[in-house]
């Protein structure tokens, strides 16, 4: 159980990092669910089923769709 | 029992009300008088006891110096409404009747509280009324009222410091914060390091602006004066530095409302050494001496008043209208020049008698022959300008009647005192055991008076001369402006970056926390 | 004691009646729906502070203490007064001065006064934090109502700054449930009395950091003038008035009732506060000279008066409680009645800078005589009511020993009339170019004139809002009182 | 550079003081003190009658913060609403293939069955008021991502979802109300004598399913509305 | 159970550096929902007892998890949803009038 855990702890640190310490803003808007997901598994393993839903909903499903429309719709200012 | 300064406080509400012309000259001489019958019939050692933010206050408390000086606060009201009433407009009434009535207030006043409250209210009435008065004064406005707040505060931060220390705010010699009183009379007194927002205001102010206020302000500072710092000897000295300080300065002047406010430093010294004597006698013969200054000087300035109102500018040259053209005016003026002369049967050599006879040190009595002697000297060259000396000035309009009336009740008044001093005594049953006009006084009245006449015609020509006044170096200006660089270089700071606030706020949360856990 | 809770439901019922009548009836309803529910408020307002001195607890849900309590004791009381002195007149002031989305300025000013009534009632940790985030949002989008550039700018600095700050009260708050185990006020503050100093005091140091963001004391303020400078200025008022208000409430309550006196004393965090205050104001002030924009002015000049309330409040001492109450009485006002004049003359001539308002003391009398009464009071000049609060304050802080805080307010009393002063003469200054204006109506009068004659009435008569604050120290000082009220409920 | 480091300097002393903190808490000998959650677990299903207790917290014992959380969502739609201009902007504005037309066109259904479910089942099984709304809420976002932004809008149009969100905040307050109506305090539930039905059934737990109900109607209506207003934002 | 409380430290201090240092208006709202995400990861972490069941009581149970953390929880997420929309919307209108995502060329409100 605790293996799991520490993996999870890992993963979630590695796209953290990654997430804030890309060049393109590009890889950070694709890491964000990734970072989101790993997330509601540990709130399932941490006996937590309606945070991990919630989350899973809102933090990972919402606020992704608002992070893409919003590197989306700031095309022309994105190469500086 | 109610402080005559009510009435004028009440005149100031009533003239809010749309009433015609006619109508406020009835309600301000009546509200005038009514208050100089008040203060007659007021008996010393009565008081109004008033609770207030759990103090016990006790706005009104009468004693033989305070109605003194209410009764010629009042009578001065009486003159100088009658004088300006025609002339000013309503607003500027209004201002006028708060402004008398928290000085009358300021005299009747039993503890600090009070006294502090009505001395800020004066400050306002008084600043508001240079600041509306036209758009060239709007900067001195700002100065007066910058200087006369900070005076106010440091006699703020001396009441708490004297209630820390005594725990009741009754009015009485101060034992903590005296400094700090110090510092506010001397800037209400226009001492000699503080006095730069005398010849400014009074200069620039318009001429009935600067007979009330030269009436008032600098009198009320000597009033708290006798109240709160009695006896300091060092003081004596300061005072005599700051009066041979102001005969200096009034030689340089070219503009006449100026020359005058730097007399009235001269004059202030006089009372500032009495004061300072610290027996019943000194204060008393400052009391009298403030009395028949601002009798005389008030005087002289409606009289200069009434140049400025026909010829509509102020020089020592159109003083020459004064001799020809107008002779009430020259009256008036004539008698106010002898009574600040101090030559005998005139007001001024009565206190003027007191002080020097109170005074033991030699120094001081050698310096207060010195003053009386440049006095004589400075008003020899306005006399010498208003009548001696011939000058081609029309007259552009003939002086208001009420103008007039208003300088011929204070000349009467000084006649009288002149002629009869004890009169003035029994009044305020404040006996002073002199007796005027034995020989040693009569002597010592006349000599600087006849020093000074030899002296004029010998150097005629350096004292009657043009200076034109040095550009004054000013201290207050030089720290505003290190004020305002520094507010400058803070504000250059915030220059709009996000990411530079959140720098600071995280800065500051790494403080806190260590001093926290430090 | 329904009335408490009445309070905050009542405008978040309005803000979501007014959202339909939007879509339906649009602008008909709009007037007799706000004003009757802005009276009714009033209403009830007055009837919760009268029977607000023997505290009441009101268990939301019937559930005691393992639910939320909403408890009226006399510190929350002063706070309702200021939201019915000030929550009238700016509706009926804006009812005729906001021209643009008016119904989402309704909407968002009926959910923060719903947010600032609930911070000021609530006895709940938690909820403390959930109100305190719809006011904080509510107001962000107040500011951005214009939508014009610098309102987007200032309305994401705001935003950010707000939202970092909540985030450690937010951590704050989750680390208190994880030691006390409860959210209720009064268990936790009994709970808290066998914690190590060390946990007590990080905790301490987040809430202090967290609300000194929302109230902007100094290198935390930079948020604030930017985001008064575009926002419509009726809401300057409410939220000079009272959100920022509302955040030295939370923080004096979270402060006084959780940690307690002693524990502060024992920390010396009433020494920094006062440091901190200190510095805050002679800044402020400083910075408040080299304003040319009017609202910018106001808005550093309420950085430096809150600085003052947060001396009279770490002071520590009874006087300094009743002095630090009385004057966010009476910033709230004086602020009112400047943002409302200045307001007017911002609808009448869209004056906002400093030199357009040259000449207009001789074209609205009346209204630059109220702004000119208003400012001396808040310089805290003699016969008005900001002298009164900041007497008490500096006494107090004269008798618990803070010499040098005591004549630092003089100091800034001073700088204060530096720059007020600078505006009051351009008032008065004659120009030659007529202005055109329209004659603003009585609605937009008569706000300001009542608010103004306030100025005068507290500083005349002080004895009036002192008797209901003489009554906040005793259940501040020792939280036994409130604790034993709360816990006994 | 040096900011940078001044900066990973302050970032790092808060780390240390945020560890201390944790440690501290962590070692701290926990006598077991918190009785509230004691108190959940036990008497829990009987007071409030819901089986989930995140539920039975949310919307009974704290049914207060779920008001204010409402509030919060609500005006975080107003501001996108009123933020955006009138025009109508598409956004991605590509043509997909018909799979996807049609895909989207039968996937609707059951996304709606889902969240009916979920609001429903709230007060038994995880999820409840917020996640089932925000399932519903996909249906106009899949909509406008789909169809373009005209046809979603037309189908709802942005006033009825603000109708919808205010009904479901004011049915939230209403029936908080009913309490008030018999006496009782603001949103009490079991002690209002509303029939609390035995656990574990669908229609049981009094007032807990109907305000579920309002809070879905409401986040789902609120959701819509922000998605379709960043997609216009112009 | 310390390595929990390391990551969530790690994490609460990543994002606040993010919030700080970098330039990107996007990258700044995203070091928000790090921070965001760290604090419910606090909450989940406070509710957890080792060896407790899911607080869902429709089976038999010995040890239960505590509840209340995670009702809060939620109600922490769908704040922390609704404040980055709104900052996200105020991205996009900077961007459309700023013509820049670069945070140090927000310099209209000065003094």
């Amino acid at each position: 159980m605790d293996m799991i855990v520490t993996l999870l702890m890992i993963f979630l640190l590695v796209t953290a990092f990654f997430m804030v310490f890309t060049k393109q803003t590009a890889n950070a808007v694709i890491a964000f669910p990734i970072f989101g997901s790993i997330l509601v598994v540990l709130f399932v393993i941490f006996q937590a089923p309606s945070v991990a839903m919630a989350e899973a909903v809102i933090t990972a499903g919402l606020a992704t769709g608002f992070f893409v429309i919003t590197f989306n719709k700031t095309k022309d200012s994105r190469k500086e | 029992m109610i402080t005559p300064g009510l009435f004028y406080l009440i005149g100031a509400l009533l003239l809010l009300l749309p009433i015609r012309e006619k109508m406020t000259y009835i309600l301000a001489i009546l509200m005038t008088t009514a208050a100089l019958m008040m203060t007659f019939y007021l008996v010393p050692g009565d008081r109004v006891q008033l609770e207030f933010l759990n103090y016990t206050l006790t706005p009104v408390k009468v004693d033989r110096i305070s109605k003194l000086t209410g009764l010629i606060f009042t009578f001065g009201g009486l003159g100088s409404v009658i004088y300006c009433f025609r002339i000013c407009s309503r607003a500027n009434l209004r201002l006028i009747f708060i402004f008398i009535g928290s000085a009358l207030t300021v005299a009747f006043s039993g503890d600090l509280f009070t006294l502090y409250v009505f001395w800020e209210l004066m400050t306002i009435s008084s600043s508001f009324l240079i600041i509306m008065a036209s758009d060239g004064t709007k900067k001195t406005g700002y100065y007066y009222f910058l200087i006369q707040v900070a005076g106010g505060l440091s006699a703020l931060w001396g009441v708490f410091l004297q209630y820390a220390a005594t725990g009741d705010l009754a009015l009485k010699t101060i034992e903590a914060g005296i400094p700090f009183f110090m510092i506010a009379v001397a800037i209400k007194l226009a001492f000699v390091g503080f006095h730069t927002w005398l010849p400014l205001a009074y200069g620039k102010a318009p001429f009935y602006v600067a007979v009330v206020l030269s009436i008032y302000t600098t009198k009320v500072g000597v009033y708290v004066m006798s109240r709160l710092l009695p006896g300091i000897d060092i003081l004596a000295y300061a005072g005599l530095f700051s009066a041979l300080f102001g005969i200096g300065m009034a030689l340089l002047q070219t503009q006449v409302r100026r020359f005058l406010s730097y007399s009235i430093i001269i004059q202030v010294g006089y009372m500032i050494i009495g004061i300072s004597m610290g027996t019943v006698a000194g204060i008393t013969g400052a009391m009298f001496h403030l009395v028949n200054h601002i009798l005389y000087k008030t005087v002289l300035f409606m009289a200069v008043g009434v140049v400025v109102y026909t010829t509509g500018k102020d020089d020592f040259e159109n003083l020459g209208i004064m001799g020809r053209k107008l002779p009430v005016t020259s009256i008036a003026t004539l008698v106010a020049f002898l009574g600040i002369a101090g030559v005998p049967f005139f007001n001024g050599y009565m206190s003027k008698a007191i002080i020097k006879d109170a005074v033991n040190e030699p120094l001081l009595t050698w310096g207060l022959n010195l003053m009386s002697f440049g006095t004589c000297l400075l008003f020899l060259k306005f006399i010498y300008y208003a009548f001696l000396k011939k000058s081609t000035i029309s007259l552009d309009k003939q002086p208001a009647l009420s103008m007039q009336v208003g300088m011929g009740l204070l000349t009467v008044m000084m006649l009288v005192i002149g002629i009869h001093p004890v009169w003035l005594e029994s009044v305020t049953n404040m006996d002073v055991a002199i007796h005027y006009f034995d020989k040693k006084h009569l002597v010592s009245g006349i000599q600087p008076f006849l020093w000074s006449i030899a002296i004029f015609i010998l150097i005629k020509k350096y004292v009657v001369k043009n200076y034109e006044a040095p550009l004054p170096y000013d201290l207050y200006r030089q720290i505003a402006k290190q004020v305002v660089t520094t507010g400058y270089q803070l504000s250059n700071y915030h220059d709009g970056k996000l990411t530079k606030y959140l720098l600071w706020t995280t800065s500051t949360l790494i403080i806190l926390l260590a001093l926290l856990l430090f | 004691m329904q009335a408490a809770i009445w309070l905050i439901i009542l405008p978040l019922l309005t803000a979501f009646f007014i959202g339909i009548s939007k879509v339906f009836y649009s602008y008909k309803l709009l007037f007799p729906l706000v004003t009757g529910s802005a009276i009714l408020y009033l209403y009830l307002l007055i009837s919760v502070i009268d029977h607000s001195y023997p505290p009441k607890v009101y268990s939301v849900g019937d559930w005691g203490l393992l639910g939320i309590n909403i408890m009226v004791d006399p510190f929350s009381g002063l706070l309702l007064l200021m939201i019915a002195l000030l929550f009238l007149p700016v509706i009926v002031f804006s009812l005729k001065y906001i021209t643009f989305h008016t119904h989402n300025y309704f909407i968002l000013t009926y959910i923060m006064t719903a947010g600032i009534a609930g911070m000021v009632l609530t006895a709940d940790l938690f909820n403390l934090y959930v109100f305190l985030e719809v006011s904080s949002l509510s107001s962000c989008a107040l500011v951005a109502l214009k939508k014009t550039n610098k309102a987007i700018e200032g309305t994401f600095k705001y935003l950010v700054m707000s939202t970092l700050g909540s985030f450690f009260i937010l951590l704050a708050t989750i680390l208190t449930y994880d030691l006390t185990g409860t959210l209720n006020m009064a268990e936790i503050s009994v709970a808290f009395q066998d914690i190590p100093f060390q946990i007590k005091s990080i905790l301490m140091a987040f809430f202090i950091f967290g609300y000194a963001i929302k109230i902007g004391l100094i290198p935390l303020h930079a948020w604030l003038p930017d985001s008064y400078e575009e926002s419509p200025i009726p809401y300057n008022v409410l939220s000079s008035g009272l959100v920022m208000k509302s955040a030295v409430y939370a923080l004096i309550r979270v402060l006084y009732i959780l940690f307690g006196f002693d524990f502060l004393d024992e920390t010396g965090m009433l020494q920094i506060g006062v440091v901190w205050g200190v510095v805050t104001f002679l800044i402020a002030h400083l910075l408040a000279f080299q304003q040319s924009n009017v609202i910018r002015l106001l808005a550093y000049s309420s950085i430096a008066q809150i600085a003052y309330i947060t001396i009279g409040l770490f002071v520590g001492t009874e006087r300094g409680l009743i002095g630090g109450n009385f004057h966010i009485l009476n910033h709230a006002i004086m602020k009112g009645t400047l943002f409302f004049v200045i307001a007017i003359f911002h609808y009448s001539l869209t004056a906002v800078d400093i030199k357009d308002l040259k000449g207009l003391g001789f074209r609205f009398p009346l209204l630059s005589f109220t702004f000119v009464v208003a400012s001396l009071a808040i310089v805290g000049l003699p016969p008005f009511n900001g002298f009164i609060s900041k007497w008490l304050i500096v006494e107090a802080a004269l008798d618990a020993g803070f010499i040098y805080a005591a004549f630092s307010i003089l100091v800034g009393t001073f700088l204060s009339l530096t720059y007020y002063l600078k505006v009051i003469v351009t008032l008065y200054t004659k120009t030659d170019k007529t202005i055109e204006m329209k004659e603003p109506g009585l609605a937009l009068k008569l706000p300001t004139i009542f608010l103004g004659s306030l100025c005068i009435v507290f500083g005349i008569a002080p004895s009036l809002p002192l008797s209901l604050i003489d009554k906040i120290p005793t259940f501040l000082l020792d939280h036994e009182e409130y604790i034993s009220i709360l816990l006994g409920g | 550079m040096v900011k940078k480091l001044y900066k990973l300097g302050l970032v790092v002393s808060l780390g240390m003081f945020l560890f201390v903190l944790f440690s501290d808490i962590h070692n701290l000998d926990r006598t077991s003190k918190n009785y509230l959650s004691e108190h959940y677990i036990s008497e829990g299903v009987q007071e409030t009658g819901a089986i989930n207790l995140v539920t039975s917290v949310l919307y009974d014992y704290r049914a207060f913060d779920t008001l204010g959380e409402a509030t919060v969502l609500l005006t975080a739609a107003t501001i996108l609403a009123f933020l955006v201009p009138v025009t109508k902007a598409d956004m991605l504005g590509t043509t997909f293939t018909i799979i996807v037309y049609q895909a989207t066109k039968y996937l609707i259904p059951f996304i709606a069955v889902l969240g009916v479910y979920v609001i429903m089942f709230g007060h038994l099984s995880p999820g409840g008021g917020f996640v089932g709304g925000v399932v519903m809420a996909l249906i106009p976002i899949l909509l406008s991502l789909t169809y373009g932004i005209d046809f979603s809008e037309y189908k709802l149009t942005p006033n009825t979802k603000k109708v919808v969100e205010d009904i479901g905040a004011i049915g939230f307050i209403l029936l908080g109300l009913l309490a008030v109506l018999t006496g009782n305090n603001f949103l009490a539930n079991g002690q209002a004598g509303f029939p609390l039905g035995n656990a574990g059934e669908l229609i049981s737990a009094g007032l807990i399913p109907y305000l579920n109900v309002m809070i879905g109607i409401k986040v789902g209506a609120g959701l819509a509305i922000i998605f379709n207003s960043l997609m216009k934002e112009q | 159970m310390e390595l929990p409380f390391v990551v969530v430290t790690i994490l609460f201090c990543l994002g606040i550096y993010t919030i700080i240092t970098q330039k990107n208006l996007i990258k700044i709202v995203l070091g928000f929902t790090i921070v965001e995400s760290s604090l419910i990861l606090i909450f989940v972490l406070v509710s957890y007892q080792p060896g407790g069941t899911a607080p869902i009581l429709d089976k038999a149970y010995h040890l239960v998890v505590d509840p209340i953390p995670q009702a809060l929880a939620l109600t922490s997420i769908v704040i922390g949803g609704s404040v980055t929309a709104v900052m996200l919307a105020l991205v996009i209108k900077i961007q459309k009038r700023y013509r820049t995502l670069n945070v140090d060329k927000l310099r209209k409100l000065k003094g």
